[in-house]
């Protein structure tokens, strides 16, 4: 396995008592500012954070995942984690209905997050949906290496589409495509990707968003010969190892192919390594099957 | 007088009743993150089986209210290299281990009990037999008093005298009275009560059972209830017979609760999920609310629920 | 096209597919409060004995996590002075009648299938045969293919031809699919699933069992992943054997859950203690979740989880 | 049965959202004014509401009752509900923990109210705990009918005790005991009554609180051959009679004792008539046993 001691699993993490000090509506999606710790220091984009829902009584008893939009310290010392949260079931509309001063339980930051090349490289950004939260940030570290940026983002509609004015100053070109043709190109992501892939010259695309799409990104990236990290988005029970329910099929370095946890071998994951799968079976080759 | 936590199970002695559940700890290393293992009585491991496992495709959970399915089909190293590796880090931590296995076959336990019956470092074995008996149609051995039985009685034999078996059994029975009677007959020294429910959920969108496997364990709050009832009714028919109790445990309060059912320890599983350091958590609520109720302790709690009505109260 | 929403259950059209469990709205008056009762598919009656019963001792509930225990024992004035009182008031009401019995032994379900032989205005019978059996060391019915089987056919001997039956049945037995088949055999016309499971609170104040009786029956959301395993278990082996479904139905998703699985009928039980009107939302939520499926028909819905995995698609 | 038709079966309750309009902690208590329809008009002393706990998310799958404090209807048009709620469990922590505005589901008036004399009698009022709620508002009530009103309220500390300035406005005489003797008379409500009965020639006595309370002032009424309507207080599952979950054997009118539902026969009971039982067991005699 990639993971060797267990003291690199979540070495950073902090379960805290957290105050959300905003909750705004963006489009179809809330932008939501979180009080923490300087763990906010900690937080590298690509990681996330898990969130116990529906208040004392709740009859949820399982945490939501959340990518890191923004991770920041204030002025004042005070530690702030920014997410973009989609209200579709009872966990994220009760976390959305939640008040500015409100409080949560909050663990982050959780998993692993996107590698940052050591050299200035030209990098693709691919978000679909709310899969544009943690790619801001991404792009802020890339510019800030010297790297040329450019981002695609897709959705189903306009209104689903992520793209604050704030987070775009890192980028060299913004794509957008819609399968309505509400707001950019008429269609998907994948669509796009090859022309801006030979045009830039890409060297690496970093993806998030439904796993249907980063498969067919996987597919493109890998007919180009560039780097792909994705970050995958599998059910989690436990968002910390222990649970064994958000498991995808990967690549090791000792050749096999392992059910291996998203949520603290990801979920940043490379691309090419994962075995996409859309049939609900084990493929074949895999370790144990 | 302060209060003695240590508890006693199948002849061993833990210095505090919580446990983690099998399964539901990973090996230890991703919860040490959070505490400090050796806080904990025990650490239940997951379940082993000889051969690595895959488990099953995802999706392999669902949420339902106030608990949780899992169809994680006992992904894991197989028998060997869980004992090259994960043994030893416990080991090395200074926890106590108790070790789950699972087989396939009665010749499974066998093979599992004389591969750890020499290892050191380990305070009792959890025999899951919740497991499909593939020789038998896929029915699960702890469904039936005669399987259930021939199990145990197998990793007695190969296990030898030292180490004590606890046999995991299923709530999904007529009669767990009966099936408790005879692994005890078999050999085992102490039951773990109770594994999961069998559940499903249908995704209504797919209209689909929701996981891969369609069917999954049900755990979480919503099942203790039933844990609680198992626990009372084993115990009741059963005095002698050491109870791990586990089944919707989230608080101290819970935990209580299958105490005072007749369990002698506890394993927390599911919440763990919701709370990484839950076990803790419920290890300290536990120890107050026993000191509160004036005990000295621990283990006079164990079944107090069963006390005759007229009896007198404690002082 | 609009959706019909009607539904056929052993033999009998209901004009839609949402009832009351018995148990669970009393007398029928006490919700025609709230709503009209020719509203809902039909009404399922409180089981009925032969005399008058006093019921259990209270405590007779405890709320459990999403969920609670119920041991009221059956309470009611006994099958004279419900023919008398609770019938024609329903029959005046021009609600559709589900009459649900309970004995103690094989001879009170004959003697009660003969007092409801003639009775006009009853759409079926429903037996429930979760009652522990006195000439049985207080076996459960339910929990043996055999007694289960004694109680249908000494019914079936006893009604006649005409009023279908329905057999209820317990989810606490290992193998809930032979005691379908079972009851099946004996002339159960279909069957409904599933009735509370075993469980126990303990009052961690008193340290005693919260309950008078000690165990109750766990109903609401917490067991519904128990009730559409057992639904989805017994269509796969008895698929053209009606079911009338219940468990933990909360809201019109939870109703298709159990549709999906293999209901033609589903009983709102627990979720109307919650909100009086629950059984009417879940009706209207159901039948808009039906026609933003597309279908036509609620019946194409039933046990459509079922299908092949790469089946085409409902379009 | 006393209650003959089905039509009389809480003939006004109606179930409503109804918003928080205040929610102040007074001693171990808090008062909360709930804005409700003008079912407010048709609420009695004696009533209860039925309240859903724990949110949309709720683990807690029964509603709570409270004996209404006071109903009226605010010159504005605005009917008004309050209550007097004691945080104990998690259902009514998380309603006392509601804020103003908030809103909850509410079903109300529910059960049997007081029974008012025609004529003007001599009244005895008593509460323990929270179990004064409804007695202010009844007071009014007998005393607007020219009843002489005396008041005891019991609880095991002072802060316990529930007994705001406006409401004792129509009481002639009040007397407090507590357990610890922190406020009032140490002791019990039942060292003080009879005394009280006697001074001020009783006729009826109206109670509420707990059970063991309530059996205790049945033995003192009886032995004084006075009326004794007490408001009863059983687990209830529905409030509504549907689940029978909340009976007592209670003497019925065809000398028959029977195991009765106290959320629609009652709260409100006539004393003498329940056979008070404190061991869990059906009572010799009950109908059916
Ligand atoms: C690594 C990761 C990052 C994520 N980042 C974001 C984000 O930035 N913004 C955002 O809005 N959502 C994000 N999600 C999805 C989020 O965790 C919730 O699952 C989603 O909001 C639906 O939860 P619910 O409670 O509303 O739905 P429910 O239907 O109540 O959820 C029931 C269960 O299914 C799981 N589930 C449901 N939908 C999904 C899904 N799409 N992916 C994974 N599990 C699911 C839930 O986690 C929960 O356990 C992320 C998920 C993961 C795993
Ligand atoms: C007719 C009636 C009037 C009431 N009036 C008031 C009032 O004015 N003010 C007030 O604070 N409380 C009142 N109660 C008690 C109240 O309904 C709640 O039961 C109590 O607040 C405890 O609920 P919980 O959710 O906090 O406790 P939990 O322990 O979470 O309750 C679990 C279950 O037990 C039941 N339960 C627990 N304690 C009691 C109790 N003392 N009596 C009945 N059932 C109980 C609950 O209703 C619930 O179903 C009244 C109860 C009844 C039946
Ligand atoms: C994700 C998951 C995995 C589990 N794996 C195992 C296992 O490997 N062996 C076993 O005996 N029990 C296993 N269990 C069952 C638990 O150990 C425990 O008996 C059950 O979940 C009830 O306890 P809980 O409600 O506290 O989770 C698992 C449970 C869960 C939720
Ligand atoms: C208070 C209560 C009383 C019940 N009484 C009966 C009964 O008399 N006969 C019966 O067959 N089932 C009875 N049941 C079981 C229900 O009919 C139903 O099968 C079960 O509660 C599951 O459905 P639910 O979760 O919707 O409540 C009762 C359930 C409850 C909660
Ligand atoms: S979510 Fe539990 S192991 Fe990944
Ligand atoms: S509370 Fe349900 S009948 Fe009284």
């Amino acid at each position: 396995m990639a993971r060797e001691g267990w003291a690199m699993i979540n070495p950073k993490a902090e379960q805290i008592t957290s105050e959300i000090l905003s909750n705004k509506k963006v489009g179809s999606y809330n932008h939501m500012v979180f009080a923490v710790t300087d763990l906010a220091a900690h937080a590298r984009p690509g990681n996330f954070v898990a969130i116990a829902v529906g208040g004392p009584a709740s009859s949820m008893v399982l945490r939501r995942a959340f990518a890191i939009y923004r991770s920041s310290i204030r002025a004042d010392g005070q530690g702030l984690l920014e997410l973009v949260v989609a209200a579709s079931g009872a966990g994220s509309t009760w976390l959305t209905s939640q008040k500015v001063g409100d409080t949560v339980d909050l663990i982050a930051p959780l998993g692993t997050s996107f590698g940052i090349p050591t050299e200035p490289v030209r990098s693709l950004l691919i978000g679909g949906g709310y899969g544009s939260a943690p790619l801001f940030a991404l792009a802020e570290t890339l510019k800030a290496r010297g790297c040329r940026v450019d981002m695609v983002l897709g959705a189903s509609t306009a209104a689903k589409i992520y793209a604050p004015l704030e987070g775009k100053r890192s980028v060299s070109s913004l794509t957008i495509t819609t399968d309505d043709g509400s707001a950019g190109v008429q269609g998907r992501v994948s669509d796009v990707i090859p022309r801006i892939i030979k045009d830039n010259d890409v060297e690496i695309i970093y993806s998030c968003g439904p796993m249907a799409m980063l498969e067919a990104i996987t597919k493109i990236a890998d007919s180009f010969d560039v780097l792909h990290q994705c970050s995958v988005e599998e059910s989690m029970a436990c968002g910390i190892g222990v649970c064994m329910t958000c498991v995808l099929p990967v690549l090791q370095d000792d050749g096999t192919i392992r059910m291996t946890r998203t949520c603290i071998d990801g979920p940043v994951m490379d691309g090419s390594k994962v075995t996409w799968t859309t049939s609900r079976e084990i493929p074949e080759g895999v370790w144990g099957k | 007088m302060s209060l003695d936590f240590s508890t006693s199970l199948a002849g061993r002695r833990f210095p505090n009743p919580i446990f983690t559940a099998s399964g539901c700890a990973g090996s230890g290393k991703e919860l040490s993150q959070f505490f400090d293992l050796t806080d904990l009585g025990a650490i239940v491991t997951k379940s082993i089986m000889i051969k690595p496992r895959s488990g099953r495709a995802t999706p392999r959970m669902a949420e339902t209210p106030s608990g949780m399915l899992n169809s994680i089909g006992l992904q894991g190293p197989g028998i060997d290299l869980f004992l090259e590796n994960d043994i030893p880090w416990l080991r090395d931590q200074g926890a106590r281990i108790i070790v789950s296995i699972a087989g396939e076959t009665v010749e499974d336990y066998a093979v599992l009990a004389r591969k750890l019956r020499h290892v050191s470092g380990i305070s009792a074995l959890e025999v899951n037999i919740s497991c499909p008996n593939v020789e038998n149609r896929g029915q699960v051995f702890a469904c039936d008093p005669a399987t259930a039985a021939d199990a145990i009685s197998t990793v007695r034999r190969n296990i030898g005298g030292e180490l004590p078996i606890i046999a995991k059994l299923s709530p999904d029975v007529t009669d767990i009275v009966s099936i408790a009677t005879s692994v005890v007959s078999a050999g085992a020294d102490g039951l773990a009560l109770i594994n999961t429910l069998l559940g499903m959920v249908i995704d209504t969108s797919s209209m689909r059972p929701k996981l891969s496997q369609k069917t999954g364990g049900l755990s979480g709050p919503a099942i203790r209830p039933v844990a609680v009832r198992a626990i009372y009714q084993v115990h009741a028919a059963l005095p002698k017979v050491p109870i791990l109790g586990m089944g919707g445990v989230a608080c101290g309060r819970d935990a209580l609760e299958l105490v005072l059912a007749g369990a002698s320890a506890v394993s927390v599983g599911t919440a763990t999920f919701g709370d990484p350091t839950a076990s803790i958590r419920v290890k300290n609520e536990l120890e107050v609310l026993c000191e509160q109720r004036g005990f000295n302790s621990f283990s006079d709690l164990v079944g107090y629920a069963h006390r005759a009505e007229d009896a007198n109260e404690h002082e």
